[in-house]
């Protein structure tokens, strides 16, 4: 387990790296915070293995305090672009299905 | 294996600092800029530091983002957006003093760490002290105890902060509105549960912060992300004027630990001197509802908050 | 003990796998929906996995109810913003915000 | 290399990064971000510079750093503020002078 539990979070480590192209490329906002969404759950994993693996319980409370106000930044970004100049008519929005 | 987890958490800063920092969208840049706080996270996680890792997921998560989203928002909403080019020469000057100022800083901290090495002279005292203190977290060993005086001062600094940027704010108090809230039955839901933990978890982080990592400032930080999502959902609004309750909490800090430090030397003890563990609650109990508050009025950018009325 | 060890290990494997099958996802799939609909889910089936294997692995009641909590935390957060997120991709398919410009040089 | 000399090289770049972006932005809230950014790489040599990774803890720098973190987002938050009041007053989100543009 004292090689299994970094092993494993070195690998989620790589992960965070590939998906840092995501942000990097884009294309759209949208996906810029879709990324971030992935930073979220996978440092919240990433925490509870230090968790275990240093052992100290208090980064379970971290990881905590992380899921709870993940999606803060989720509402503000969609509260930002909603209520902001680019705001679009809901036929617009209707149409935007067909991709 | 464990430098492999540093070497990749420390490279990824470096890179996230990059690519925040230089080139790309502002809204790239913001983006790139929480997930550097995330990041920042793991550091201290890795750091043997699970005190400021709560911190930094607490004012990381929940603060920084809306913050930046909100005040980017409103610059776009102001047409303000437009930038000046810059000289290449100065690119160049500036290339020349960023790389200056990192060897600087790098050689700095190498040298700080090969001389003080593990456990320096303060930290042994603070942990031969400790115990008389009745407290187990040397953090808020530190914080309330035996660098109180600081301590006093920095929620002092939170409280002038707040009365700065309300100087600021010109006349017409609370001049953008937050931008209207979306979706509601879903983010409802997620206020719903969401918001009484908050309060739950920095009561939680409060009564540990004693003997466990967690205190007054996590604790403020995790009520301050309650706020901003409240305000974000809507149940929450900017007010132009400042009701007595807030009042109350905003200097409550201040007046309570000032208080107790001065009682105390009514008493004919020491200024600031802390009579027992109930004392250390007690200020922190107000140290927490005063950063709270201070962060949420700072993030609204007006002078109050009022409720939704009920529809 | 051998085989609890066992079981955590394969469940975080398991876990991994998982946190890789929606990067892939995040990186390969055509547009934004469908990364929204890769990620979203594969991770938190992911998370679930490695809580799984660290509750296990921990041995203890309240570690593993604090596990629970933060992977049901988890499922709600991404709920939520994976609905956010959706309702903006669709409402919106230009590529960037308007108003976007480079401050660089 | 040993794990402190990691942390302390990384920040010490990032460090720079930020000083270097401070100094080239011309978007005030760039510039905000990139002093936010400096900060965080000293809080990093501040902790790392106390002592070891894995053991005993030093409770002086992780105090100071954990009232850093608050003060920080506070004088941000401020910052914000005065930024958005500019842009109110002047229009303009950079304290560069039309004039001094080489275009």
């Amino acid at each position: 387990m004292t090689v299994l539990l970094p092993a494993v979070v070195v690998f989620l480590l790589l992960n965070l790296v590939a998906g840092l192209w995501r942000v990097y490329t884009g294309p759209s906002a949208a996906d810029r915070m879709l990324s971030a969404l992935l930073f979220g759950s996978t440092t919240v994993a990433i925490l509870l293995l230090l968790a275990q693996w240093q052992d100290s319980p208090a980064l379970r409370v971290a990881a905590l305090l992380f899921v709870m106000l993940a999606a803060i930044t989720s509402i503000a970004f969609v509260a930002m672009v909603q209520g902001g100049a680019a705001r679009r008519q809901p036929a617009t929005r209707a149409n935007g299905t067909k991709s | 294996m464990s430098l492999a987890i540093d070497l990749l958490i420390a490279t990824g800063l470096v890179v996230l600092a990059w690519q925040a920092l230089v080139g790309g969208s502002l809204f790239r840049g913001i983006v790139m800029f929480i997930v550097f706080g995330l990041t920042m996270a793991l550091a201290w996680a890795r750091l043997g530091s699970p005190d400021l890792a709560m911190a930094e997921a607490a004012i990381g998560a929940g603060v920084t983002g809306a913050l930046l989203m909100i005040a980017y928002w409103r610059l776009r909403a102001l047409g303000a957006n437009r930038p000046a080019p810059r000289s290449p020469l100065r690119a160049r000057v500036a290339l020349g003093v960023g790389l200056l100022s990192a060897v600087l800083v790098a050689m700095i901290g190498l040298a700080a760490v090969g001389a003080i090495g593990p456990g320096g002279e303060a930290g042994q005292a603070l942990a031969e002290a400790l115990p008389a203190t009745g407290l187990g977290n040397p953090i808020t060993g530190v914080l309330v105890i035996f660098r109180n005086l600081d301590t006093l001062l920095e929620v002092a600094v939170l409280l002038a902060a707040y009365v700065a940027s309300r100087a600021v704010m010109g006349d017409d108090k609370a001049a953008l509105p937050l931008p209207p809230a979306q979706d509601a039955p879903l983010v409802g839901a997620l206020v719903a549960v969401l918001a009484p933990l908050a309060v739950l978890v920095a009561i939680y982080l409060l009564k540990a912060g004693s003997q466990l990592p967690g205190g007054a400032f996590q604790a403020g930080a995790v009520l301050a992300a309650g706020g901003v999502l409240l305000m974000l959902a809507g149940r929450l609004h900017p007010a132009p004027l400042c009701g007595v309750g807030l009042r109350i909490a905003l200097v409550a800090g201040t007046v309570v630990f000032s208080g107790v430090g001065l009682i105390m030397l009514a008493l004919g003890q020491p200024l600031l001197a802390i009579p027992g563990t109930w004392a250390v609650y007690l200020i922190e109990t107000a140290m927490m509802i005063s950063i709270g508050a201070t962060l949420v009025l700072l993030f609204a950018g007006s002078a109050g908050l009022t409720g939704t009325p009920r529809r | 003990m051998n085989a609890l060890e066992g079981l955590a290990a394969l469940l975080l494997v398991a876990g991994s796998s998982f946190f890789l099958a929606g990067t892939v996802g995040l990186l390969r799939f055509p547009d934004a929906l469908s990364r929204l609909h890769a990620l979203t889910k594969a991770d938190n089936v992911g998370l679930l996995l490695i809580c799984s294997g660290l509750g296990v692995l921990a041995g203890s009641l309240q570690t593993a109810g604090m596990l629970l909590l933060v992977w049901l935390l988890a499922m709600l957060a991404a709920t939520v913003s994976a609905h956010l997120i959706a309702g903006r991709a669709l409402a919106d398919d230009t590529p960037e915000l308007p108003g976007e410009q480079d401050d660089t040089p | 290399m040993s794990h402190a000399e990691v942390w302390v090289i990384a920040a010490a770049a990032v460090f720079g990064i930020g000083l270097y972006s401070l100094l080239i932005a011309s978007h005030l809230l760039r510039q905000l971000i990139a002093i936010k950014v400096m900060g965080s790489a000293i809080f990093l040599v501040l902790v790392v510079a106390a002592g070891p990774i894995d053991g005993a803890l030093d409770g002086l720098p992780k105090a100071l750093v954990l009232t850093g973190i608050v003060i920080a987002i506070s004088a941000i938050a401020f910052a914000l503020a005065l930024l958005v009041r500019l842009a109110e007053v002047t229009g303009s989100t950079s304290l560069e002078d039309e004039a001094d543009d080489d275009r």
